[in-house]
């Protein structure tokens, strides 16, 4: 299955919670920062859709969608 | 009932359970309580009248579980009411001061074991600037009114409102009717959680800080506070009340609350008749003390004597009304039942008249000795 | 005009209930009626007493009853307090099976007194002294009529005891007849 | 690995969104720390009510902590109650109210430590109230001090050398505690520290929540939260550090069930 | 530390670290708290610092156990405290009244969020005729001051005593110094509880109804109370305390405590240099209240100005106390940081001038609104 | 059997006084009620501070119940304490006089209703106090009402029609709690309604004060005691009346034992 | 085993515990009432020693010996 | 007289800490220093601000101080209240590296900058550009010495964080060399 993510990149407040709840490790903290300072989570390829990072994020930064072709 | 007692309208109830008949009568549906004498007999009498009543009684574990039951059946828009004395009552000053901030109605019955409360009902031990209307009733009939009249106010003002009475009110048992008083109406309870705003940006919220939602805001503490304070300070104007008589031009004027009231009116009764310029003064609304008609029954009196069976605690609010500052002198004291449950011998007529008699001959020193006062120059 | 009257004794004698049915026979009766509050146990053997006030019109009695008119004295070792509140050519009934008054106290006051135990035990319900000795002061006193008391001792018997319904009427029955014949009730003194 | 994937819109082919940033019910933004588990718990407890389809009869009465400020975001009806009252004020609502889901946010310093009595007393009543407690150990809201919950050894403002047993007592086992009194209808304990663990404590709001409604006496959920700043360490640690010494302490799991196990 | 610092013998403190300091130097070996703003500081203070001075420090979980802890502590002869503020001392009011009335020392730290809690502190919510003697510090050295004087009078009357600080002597951090008080030597506390009396007949009772032991009967309730209540009356005369400047002859008097009365000081002494016939005056004991200071100090005082950040509290002292009631205005209020934990923008240096000058340019009314008054004529 | 003995005096001949009246630290007369369980309990307690020899370092903490009025004739120092605090106050004791014997006396208002959470705190922080609950279902003292351990069933005065578990909740079993939490020595249920129920509670209370003395925590003994009064039974009916009842729900027993197994 | 009671009969309330927790069945109420009005045990032959009239009075009313020469 | 100095910036830039590293040197001086409380909470990104005052004789400041002699700011986002509190003509510095000060606004105030996080970068201690400030503020101002701030700083590193300490004394030196220069940090202003 393959996913794709919203990052709301303002919203992140840099606790990397996300970083870890992976499965497949496709999320990586940026080394820019947001407008309050913080470094957030950016994708790379591979992301299943899986929900987890939406899961654990403390302040709602994902969206996670579903790609109806895998 | 048999038809003679069926045509006075008069049945034989203890105080207790004529308080709790008047309750359910004004509309009250939840209450809590925890034991305490002489406030058992009023938790007693709920727990068996009030759930044939369509109303539920809870037995809490604690006061303080009690008065926040009370709150929370009463957040969901419910007339409730909880009550205890002295040390029960302590016990809620926090969850008191917090209905008086967060504006949810309360009625809290102090069935007090005497006058020493008069502090903890009027100013309080809660927190922030809120004050408890507080009704002193002289006797039952009398407690009967004045509890349907504080679930009115509880609701018309969003506050807290407390019976302040005794075990003579508690515990004597009279023939008594239970008359429906005639208030004016009031608004439906729109403020009230019932859920069903949920999810359209404007659900409901009860919080002392009243930050509102972020849909929704609220006022915050700072503006909240002040308007509280305001309130109060408008309740404080209008709800006064206090009845006397003797008081035209009376040289003597002695001031008195609840039952120790109905001692000290029947020592004047007889002084008047006996030809002494002596008149009578109850506060019947502890807060608002009825501080105006203080001031004008005490205009052109040479002393106000004030009978408190306590250390002299409503002696602040006197000294701040009567007319002459300089006139008011305690005459009641501290007098405890052996049982430590009630009043002391100090409560009884030839006393109090020989109290007064004593302060009318210029004997100020003896009585002064029995108040509590901050060296004060009054 | 309100009549006061002061039932004392022990624990154990039923005080309350006397005074109880009084201020209930009273108030089924259409006046008005007050029970003060004790502050004493019920313990068996501990002082108890009630007073009771009764009048046509809403009272003025306070609840702390200082002085009353009638006095019913249930046992001697509490009698000692009747003196003190009973007023002067008041209503004296004491329960002589237990109660000795000598005859110069009993001259201060319009005094009577039954064997209220031995009566309630040729009754057959021994624990109703106290009720003879109500019944009797209604009918001295005039405060109400017997057909009120026995109605107020009905309605204030728990389920559990309606057995005692019967002695109980008897026992007020009884006392009332006593005390029709003052002279009956009268002592020497 | 380097390649970044635009994550600024949705996607543009056929796409269905399976999860949203946040329930409809939560209005605007919280402002707790990063890395903390609270406003998960918020979530989970938000979407279950709009799943179970009682938003608009549901009630929630929330306590004294940090998730005290999440009544300016949640919609739906809230008392903010005395610090450790929840429960009974709880009572006094689902009383008079008998068809609302009534529920509690409570944190541990506000339900295990100044509302012991409240807590065990409703549910020793049975009351059919719900109540959700946020377990992460310390007073996260006055700065980190020690809670009933506290594990042994951990660092506080008031254990500065660990909690030690000798001086500063043990923790209590609420749940185990609550799971043992007559009259609960659903216990279990739950965190959010891991995707899995938020995933299976929702189905125990959700359990918690159905026996409410089933009339099945008092439920609870203890959640296990993270507070990296009342624990002094890094948000990403914040998991890891729960895992090894909460998670020890207080074993997640289904521990009193009285509704047919649907699931 | 460094040479300098240690020859000036300033240290950089936490007002909470500096009061904990003066509490242990003081000889307390008790305390027991649960943590709330502001008063959190003192309690992780007392945690650091008190284990190494021989003393225990409980993190209590909840008010009610830490003020029964201490009263435990206290009981049992050691110098003990307690502290919170505004919710938690309310949850404390019964505790406190029982160490009034069963004679047990205890000192309470109310590190209050704001100045709303003065009748919490002077009149209390618990039950009886009790007093909280109350000292209310313009400052982190003045509290460290009252800290070891409290502590003192505790024992001195046995009676429980109150700090009343804020966020500004709870939280400010200054060089300071931490002096042992001077302080006259008190008798041994052979009241104290150490089961060594036990099997003598003469065992010994802390008990608030004072009925003592068969074989050694007390006063009980009745004579007790009296004579706590005239225990009381004595130290309300010998304990007033207040200090005051530009008095002589002032026109305007200005009122306040606590940290606010530093900001008062400011505005006045700046109104003086500006020509202006105006005094200062402030009660440093809230309980017993400075009557006689006060009545002196407003001897010829056109108006006498009361400044405290709540509806009105204080305000029921003055009208008591001021040598002419109806002078006094209140300009003060509610005023609350947006937090909800501190002063908001009242207390100000400009706000404060401003209302002072609005008074006595005869502005009443205005000023006046402030105010949470039961419809009085003062 | 119509001879009677005449007992107006001791025994003529030899002869070993084996029971006296009572320990000579009760030094006057109680005014409970015929059949009242709670005398008894003082007394073993008392007996029990002899024997171990510790009378002149114990200090007793006193609730508010019928045993209240116990402060005046037990000759040890006595705090006479706030409704349901004695557990708090006694830690404040026991941490200031560590060599003191210290004990609360505590009725199930006292200790289950009004004080659930200072036994609770104190049992969890591994207080060395010894706290005895005298349990009788009801608060007798204000003459009958239903307390947090009444029976399911019982009738009191808020509770008429026997307690029900839905309108009024579910019995709280205290000493079952207690034994379950961490930091705690010794916890044990005892009767006083048989002769043999009242030797084996006093060798529980002697237990519970020799954990305290040991060292070893926390310590209770919940003992059932007879209230005739409250329970609106005959005195005579007060041991039957328990056994069928209280004592179904509570199961006598030790539930929690730490020091070396001596008896 | 034989023994003998002392029975202070003014301090009995007479709540008739001590007579059924006697094992021999040797005490008994009376007919008399005390001071307070309550009856009270009084003894029949046979009596242990056991204490168990002791161990259950509320009231302190029993001293038990035992007789050396059983 | 007493030198009061507003220090401003956000959460995590440690601003606190520089505010008791200056209030501890003045009194590791023998100075009396006040460091007012601040109740905004020190969440990163949310605003944080520290006030000192320091003087030779008990401080006669009041615990909130509405207006000060110096200012020192950290970053543009809360540079907004400045103006409102620094009095005319007293010193500003501001840490030029986030912080952009008009020339109109700059002349009404002693105003000096520093390109604090790129010397900090630059020193290897990025996390001290407070400290590099500070260091600065404190020759510009001559309120207290750099041997003391050191000392301060040290002082209030908890052991776990001693690694620290050289950085942090390095970036302290660095300021008040750059402090020393006065035209290096006066702007054109
Ligand atoms: C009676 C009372 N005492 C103390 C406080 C202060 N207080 C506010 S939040 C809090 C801590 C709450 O801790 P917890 O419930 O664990 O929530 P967390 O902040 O950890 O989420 C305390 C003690 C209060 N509000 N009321
Ligand atoms: C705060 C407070 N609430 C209520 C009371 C009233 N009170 C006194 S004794 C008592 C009953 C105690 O019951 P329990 O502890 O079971 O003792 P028992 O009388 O049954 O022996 C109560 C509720 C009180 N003294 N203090
Ligand atoms: S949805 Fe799953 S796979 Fe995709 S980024 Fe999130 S956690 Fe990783
Ligand atoms: S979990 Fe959320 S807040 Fe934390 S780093 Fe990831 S996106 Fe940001
Ligand atoms: S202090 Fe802890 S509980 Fe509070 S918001 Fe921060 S991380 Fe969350
Ligand atoms: S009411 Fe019950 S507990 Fe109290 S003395 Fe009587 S029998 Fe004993
Ligand atoms: S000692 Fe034993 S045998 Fe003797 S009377 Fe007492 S119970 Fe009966
Ligand atoms: S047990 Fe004691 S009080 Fe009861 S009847 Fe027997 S001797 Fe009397
Ligand atoms: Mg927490
Ligand atoms: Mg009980």
């Amino acid at each position: 299955m393959s996913g794709a993510l919203v990052i709301e990149v303002e919203r992140c407040k840099g606790c990397e919670l996300c970083i870890a709840a992976c499965p497949p490790r496709v999320l990586e903290m940026s080394r820019e920062v947001n407008a309050t300072g913080y470094r957030y989570p950016i994708l790379h390829p591979g992301c299943t859709g899986c929900t987890a990072c939406q899961l654990v994020c403390p302040d709602a930064v994902f969206e996670v969608y579903r790609l109806s072709s895998g | 009932m048999s038809s003679s007692a069926a045509t006075s309208g008069l049945e034989l109830l203890e105080g207790s359970t004529a308080i709790a008949r008047a309750a359910i009568t004004a509309g009250c549906r939840f209450f809590a309580g925890y034991p305490m004498s002489p406030f058992t007999g009023l938790l007693e009498s709920m727990a068996r009248l009030l759930p044939g009543s369509g109303g539920v009684c809870i037995n809490a574990q604690s006061e303080i579980e009690g008065v926040n039951m009370a709150l929370g059946a009463s957040a969901a828009g419910a007339r409730a009411a909880t009550g205890s004395c002295g040390q029960g009552i302590a016990l809620m000053q926090e969850a008191i001061a917090e209905t008086a901030l967060n504006e949810t109605p309360l009625v809290i019955f102090n069935m007090a074991r005497n006058q020493q409360d008069y502090f903890q009902c009027t100013r309080g031990g809660g927190w922030g600037d809120y004050r408890t209307l507080t009704l002193a009733p002289k006797d039952i009939p009398e407690a009967v009114e004045h509890t349907q009249l504080l679930f009115h106010l509880a609701d018309r003002h969003r506050i807290p409102t407390i019976l302040y009475g005794d075990p003579l009110i508690a515990q004597t048992r009279i023939g008594v009717r239970i008359d429906p008083l005639e208030l004016p109406p009031l608004p439906a309870k729109d403020w009230a959680l019932d859920g069903s705003r949920g999810g359209t940006g404007h659900s409901r919220q009860i919080w002392t800080w009243a930050m509102g939602k972020a849909t929704d805001p609220g006022p915050g503490p700072d503006r909240h506070w002040q308007a509280i304070a305001e309130k109060f300070e408008r309740i404080g104007a209008v709800e006064q009340r206090s009845e006397g008589f003797g008081l035209d031009g009376a040289e003597t004027v002695v001031v008195a609350f609840g039952s120790a009231a109905k001692f000290t009116a029947h020592v004047i009764e007889e002084l008047r008749d006996a030809g002494h310029s002596i008149g009578h003064f109850r506060p019947i609304t502890l807060w608002p003390f009825p501080g105006e008609a203080l001031a004008r029954a005490t205009e052109h009196a040479r002393r106000v004597l004030v009978f408190e069976l306590n250390a002299g605690q409503m002696l602040d609010d006197v000294r701040q009304h009567a007319a002459d500052r300089s006139a008011v002198l305690p005459i009641g004291g501290v007098s405890i039942h052996e049982s430590g449950l009630s009043y002391g011998p100090l409560l009884d007529v030839p006393v109090i008249r020989e109290r007064i008699l004593a302060a009318m001959r210029g004997r100020r020193r003896l009585a002064a000795r029995a108040g509590l006062s901050a060296g004060s120059r009054g | 005009m309100e009549q006061e009257v002061l039932i004392a004794g022990i624990g154990g004698q039923g005080i309350q209930l006397v005074g109880k049915t009084l201020a209930l026979a009273a108030t089924l009766a259409g006046r008005h009626a007050m029970l003060a509050a004790d502050y004493g146990g019920e313990m068996r053997g501990g002082p108890s007493q009630a007073t009771v006030v009764v009048g046509d019109a809403p009272l003025r009695a306070l609840p702390i009853v200082p002085a009353v008119g009638a006095a019913l004295v249930m046992h001697d070792r509490f009698v000692g307090a009747v003196p003190e509140r009973l007023r002067k050519g008041g209503l004296l009934l004491v329960n002589s099976s237990v109660v000795d008054v000598d005859a110069e106290r009993a001259a201060r006051y319009a005094y009577f007194e039954l064997p209220a135990i031995e009566l309630a035990r040729e009754l057959g319900a021994p624990a109703a002294a106290g009720l003879v000795m109500l019944g009797a002061f209604a009918r001295l006193s005039g405060v109400v009529e017997l057909e009120r008391l026995v109605e107020a001792m009905r309605s204030l018997l728990p389920p559990y005891r309606e057995q005692h319904a019967a002695g109980n009427a008897t026992a007020l029955e009884a006392g009332w007849a006593a005390g029709a014949d003052r002279s009956a009730t009268a002592a020497a003194g | 690995m380097s390649e970044v994937i635009a994550t600024d819109r949705p996607p543009e082919g056929a796409a269905d969104r399976v999860a949203e940033f946040r329930p409809s019910l939560i209005v605007g933004e919280h402002s707790l720390c990063p890395g903390c588990g609270e406003p998960v718990a918020l979530r989970i407890l938000l979407e279950t009510l709009q799943e179970l389809g009682i938003v608009e009869r549901a009630i929630g009465v929330v306590g004294h902590g940090c998730y005290g400020s999440f009544v300016r975001i949640m919609d739906v009806d809230v008392l903010q109650c005395l610090h450790g009252r929840a429960p009974a004020c709880a009572t006094g609502i689902k009383r008079v109210q008998p068809a609302a889901a009534v529920f509690t946010l409570q944190g541990d310093g506000d339900m295990v430590s100044e509302g012991l009595a409240e807590v065990l007393h409703a549910a020793a009543r049975g009351e059919n109230i719900t109540c959700i407690l946020l377990n992460n150990g310390v007073f996260g809201d006055t700065g980190g001090q020690q809670t009933a919950t506290t594990v042994l050894g951990q660092r506080t403002k008031t254990s500065l050398d660990g909690r030690d047993p000798v001086s500063h007592g043990h923790p209590i086992r609420i749940a185990d505690i609550v799971a043992g009194i007559d009259g609960v209808g659903y216990v279990a304990r739950g965190t959010v520290g891991t995707a899995r663990g938020v995933a299976r404590t929702k189905r125990m709001v959700r359990s918690a929540l159905e026996t409410q409604l089933a009339g099945k006496g008092f439920s609870l959920v203890e959640i296990l939260t993270m507070c990296p700043t009342g624990w002094f360490v890094g948000a990403p640690q914040g998991p890891d550090y729960m895992e090894q010494s909460m998670a020890r302490a207080y074993a997640p799991g289904e521990l009193r069930v009285s509704l047919g196990d649907e699931r």
